[in-house]
């Protein structure tokens, strides 16, 4: 076992991809001469070429549609976004071309094509750079969404993803790259659609991704444990098919449920997992689902009130005793 | 401006030609063409019109449904663009897809049992009017969203380059679509990275109910292509299969031989409403205007010329005519006895499910 | 009490504040000399001029800005989309621009302009052209989402939209302009966040809106009388901000809910619903919230295809039946 | 190419003046522009210069968080540029707009403060550096997304003229940004509808790590206005304030008696790297291509042609640099005594809750 960062795990699974698979190329804003505004593709355009590592002038709607129409005759397209934030001059592209072409063509032209970077908040980035985004794209079908949150995963599903026939919306955390973990030696990947227990619990079940299950989640269920509160922690990987059955399972054992994401609330990721285990798991639940997410307002620059509205350690916390009736 | 130029030119075809069609008065034929490949595009225009008028006929018996854009006026710019390309090479436009889709090749069966939401349309009637694919035949649509389709046109010629190939794309535009974003951002890409698309504006005077001037700062739109460095040309006489051909024909060899885009303006009428339910003269266009641009229809003109050239006989046009009819009534008849799409095809292709190409 | 259509109510709504506020104007595809793709606008241009009723190009973004640009300065633009589904290539404007501005400039520039025009299905207009986008506006903090579902409704929320100083998402029905029904004589507004109960009862609250509401299910709640079933329905009317206490206070009475929406279902509006019911009526609820949603897949065209994707008269009685544990 | 063009230029420059900042040969100043204005503006673009080294400096030592944008090396075209318009004229921009903002007469105290998150800053505190917006002063903002405020500053411009008013807008752009489809999809609104906005290129070379050649298939920026008809001008020596005035006024003066855009391209350098996370020189640029460039510093270059007319002795400079030596310092003080935004803050803004204007 290897440990590296998030960063060299993404640019390894691109490296071993596009290695594997001549069809392959990387495309987007700085990602070549500059090897990426957070240098994820180090490294790749003296490996590969400007033939296949592509930088792009800053026209997000143009390139992500060019990754759609060289998906369609063949090619395989990664397509990195400077930030998630920027994909929403691009959103028409992906949502009604890259999510509808297959169905639309009655199955004639796929679209095998990787759009991934950065989401979330970073720091003091203020509203229009820190969205968490993941609830616009999860709505659209014809979409998948994946949202590692540690190297092994960010490598092994990124692989897939890549490998996968349908546009994939990959969304790093703009802090994470920097983490290290461990990944395993050799050539893997992980399915999407799985999830993982991160840790074994009775009490609640709380359901958790990307940088807020590590940052924050992971803290507050550290304290609970120290509590005497046992959680078992979930951390879904993929968005969007969502493993269904393990949340469910996870809920039928410890009769309650904590969702702790990003995102803002109205309409989130989390509504959805509340509706799909109220619905499965309705006997079963001994307490409402609490949500926690991002207040529903702009994310202001000012640090006090950027901490104040993004998830915290004693808002996870709070909403876990809530839901175990302990306030 | 070249609105100018245009009227004036049509004044000028009118007044010095008794003969209505034989407007070009340079010849503009390419001697490489052999008469039969002229004779097959005259009868691929025919289809295309009797085609299009059989789906109005269908629309308005309500076995057509949701939008519907015709190309009635326009088959000198499907048939003499798409005459200058190989089977291997790329096609892709927006909505008014029926006319190149035709002479792409599509079976035309294939395209009205989708207009009627057939099992055995070209999409399994998913797509409908507006979404024409077939991927044997390079057709990569049919796109509604104005705009939307530019930008993929450079991704697919991007595609054909980066494996080395000498495939180009052909990508129609409407006229109103030349003001929107993707436009803009699809030719600065395909000029600074050289991809081999020749993108079309097939400059039909309006965008629904928009005359151009009333879209655009600019009225010659090929000039656009002064922002971004490209290879452009207009044609004004775009009723002239021959005329398109040319002009189509020398952007696909630099495309050949450089990876060079171009932007090619081509001056066309729809005779139809904007779709189905656009009345075709009325708030935004005179029944007078209509009229006019129809004495210049390409069918006519190129029938004229065929004449002249001595290349076919009233008798052959005759036979055309007889032939492109049991070609419609077969489209028909096959749509009509097809079977709605079953059931569970609204869940498939959703995701696609196979491991790779 | 006059009897008019959608499309007239609509009409007089704009009329009536163009002539009450010279700020106000109307801007989009063929609104002008067309009347209105729909005819919503007619007769504006001869009355108003080319100064207060404008034809754009096919420019969304370009025209959604230019509204957003002209209300940070004073005047109060209503934006017709000829479609809903055409304001997507203009999502950045409105996500970014128009519901941040006013905290990102920190109160100097708020930007009242009301986005407005037909969403959701009509008729065999395909996958890119039939989207119920109500989800992907709604979880936008700063925006506001209302949708009609009749004329009185659609006067006196748009008169009240067009006098709010806020972006407004006004999401009219492509297939409803021609519908009748009575409207106030006179002057009048409706207050936005207000939900009107249609039909009181005691069995099972459903909650639904625009389109659906009307074709289906108030005609479901017709055949589930007949049966004996009575049903509380509710129209929520706004969507953001949404009349949460009139909806608990049903549920409440009802102890059970169903949700009828046309968008797709994954963190859709209902999921919202179920997640804020779940909440705050956990004990009262007797039975899992039914959702009916659009099929999770891009809208074919084929008639049966899309008739059998869309919520219909038998499956909301069929999740009122499931929701009362009656099948 | 204009790119070589403007080499060649600040060849010459550098070879046949010893004395750096004489750059332009032929006198450039306004004989209308009084020598008081001119001070003015030296005390400006020096504000500007050291505001932006002690944000630096700030930034370095952790107070300033996020993105921060420098202006380093522009000055002459903020101060040229809102030199010819008056208070009630609109300015907007986009992140790098610290400059702009001061030249707008927005208190450089509550800049700081909002660059270190205080609730004294311009916003509270809430849009921080890339979102600078001043209500009083009709500056619009500071605006994140590359091409974002483009079409709002059109939409600035058609509330002018709605209003009858003579009011135009000046709209900052980055040369990167003229790639985004918002550029073209507003410029031709602006043409098309005629609106008082002047688009400003800045044109400093690199959009971020990328050469205008790596993103633009023509490098003449300006050029681009020829797809929407529209005025244009370019300005080589972008490094010298009263070139930048002259072809702005003259803007200015076009718009308020026609109400017709125009298209400036300005060609000016940024010292500092794109952000304060991107270093100065490296991956996509040399570190002498940065002191060729800082040979025409636009502080010099009109310090020497203030002194070369008598306007100013080496006594006036340096007198200037201790009275903004003493701004700078006061913005600090201000800035670092402000408090942080109090916590129920959060919840302000998000709707604006008075009844109308
Ligand atoms: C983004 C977008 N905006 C608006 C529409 C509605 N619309 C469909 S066709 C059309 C006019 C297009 O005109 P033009 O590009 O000239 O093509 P033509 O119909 O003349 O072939 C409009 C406005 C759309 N489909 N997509
Ligand atoms: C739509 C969008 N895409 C990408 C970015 C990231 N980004 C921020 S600044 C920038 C470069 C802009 O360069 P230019 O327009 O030349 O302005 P300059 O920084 O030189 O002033 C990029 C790519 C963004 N903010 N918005
Ligand atoms: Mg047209
Ligand atoms: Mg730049």
């Amino acid at each position: 076992m290897a440990v590296v960062s998030i960063r060299e795990a993404l640019n390894q699974a691109m490296d071993e991809e596009m290695t594997r698979d001549e069809r392959v190329f990387l495309m987007g804003e700085e990602v070549a001469q500059y090897n990426g505004a957070y240098k994820v593709s180090q490294g790749l355009l003296q490996k590969f070429g400007p033939r296949r590592i592509i930088d792009t002038p800053i026209a997000e709607a143009g390139f992500a549609g060019v990754g759609i129409g060289a998906a369609m005759v063949g090619l395989r397209p990664i397509v990195e976004f400077m930030t998630w934030n920027f994909s929403l001059v691009a959103y028409d592209q992906i949502v009604n071309h890259a999510a509808k072409m297959l169905s639309m063509s009655g199955g004639h032209f796929h679209v095998p094509i990787v759009f991934r970077g950065p989401g979330g908040a970073a720091h003091n980035l203020g509203a229009t750079h820190s969205q968490a985004l993941e609830s616009i794209y999860a709505h659209i079908p014809g979409l998948k969404v994946v949202m590692p949150s540690n190297p092994r995963d960010a490598k092994g599903l990124l692989k897939t993803a890549i490998r996968d026939d349908n546009p994939i919306i990959f969304i790093e955390s703009e802090v994470m790259y920097g983490e290290k973990g461990e990944i395993p030696d050799g050539e893997y990947t992980i399915p999407l659609g799985v999830g993982e227990i991160l840790r074994e619990g009775t009490d609640v079940t709380v359901v958790s991704w990307s940088k807020i299950l590590q940052h924050v989640t992971v803290k507050a269920v550290q304290r609970l444990a120290e509590e005497g509160i046992s959680v078992e922690l979930i951390d879904p990987r993929t968005i969007k098919p969502m493993d269904w059955e393990l949340i469910f399972a996870s809920v039928r054992k410890t009769n309650r449920l904590v969702i702790v994401e990003e995102g803002w609330p109205f309409a989130g990721v989390g509504a959805q997992i509340v509706d799909e285990v109220q619905k499965h798991c309705f006997d079963d639940l001994d307490a409402p689902v609490e949500r926690v997410t991002q207040e529903d307002v702009p994310l202001p620059y000012a640090h006090n009130l950027e901490v104040s509205s993004l998830p915290n350690i004693q808002r996870v916390i709070r909403a876990v005793r809530k839901a175990m009736y302990l306030d | 401006m070249r609105r100018q130029l245009l009227s004036q030119h049509l004044v000028h075809v009118l007044m010095n030609n008794s003969a209505i069609g034989s407007a070009p008065s340079k010849p503009t034929r390419d001697p490489g063409l052999p008469p039969d490949t002229l004779l097959k595009w005259y009868d691929e225009m025919l289809l295309i019109r009797r085609f299009e008028e059989k789906s109005a006929q269908l629309y308005g018996m309500g076995k057509i449904g949701g939008f519907c854009h015709l190309y009635n006026g326009q088959e000198a710019v499907s048939t003499g663009s798409l005459g200058a390309i190989n089977p291997e090479d790329y096609v892709i436009t927006a909505y008014r897809d029926h006319g190149l889709a035709i002479s792409k090749g599509v079976d035309p069966r294939a395209i009205l049992a989708e207009l009627l939401g057939k099992h055995t349309g070209t999409t399994k009637g998913k797509g409908g009017s507006m979404h024409i694919f077939d991927r044997e035949k390079n057709f990569l649509g049919g796109h509604a969203i104005v705009g939307g389709h530019i930008p993929i046109a450079a991704g697919v010629a991007f595609a054909s380059k980066y494996r080395g190939e000498k495939r180009v794309c052909l990508c129609f535009i409407g006229d109103g679509a030349t003001n929107i974003g993707t436009f803009h951002e699809s030719l600065n890409l395909a000029a600074l990275w050289k991809l081999p698309v020749i993108y079309i504006i097939e400059n039909n005077k309006y965008g629904m109910g928009t005359a151009v001037a009333r879209a655009s700062a600019v009225e010659e739109l090929h000039q656009k292509a002064a922002a971004y460095d490209m290879r452009n040309e207009v044609v004004e006489s775009g009723y002239d299969v021959l005329a398109v051909h040319k002009a189509v024909k020398a952007a696909v060899d630099h495309a050949r031989a450089t990876y060079e885009p171009s932007l090619l303006e081509i001056q066309t009428f729809r005779y139809r409403g904007h779709s189905m339910s656009d009345p075709v003269s009325g708030h935004y266009r005179t029944k007078e205007e209509v009229e006019t641009q129809k004495k210049l229809d390409p069918l006519v003109v190129f029938a004229e010329s065929l004449k002249r050239d001595g290349l076919a006989s009233d008798e052959y046009f005759e036979n055309a005519e007889k032939r492109i009819k049991a070609v419609v009534d077969e489209c028909v008849e096959f749509a009509e006895n097809s079977p709605e799409p079953p059931a569970d095809e609204l869940w498939k292709d959703v995701y696609f499910e196979r491991g790779g190409f």
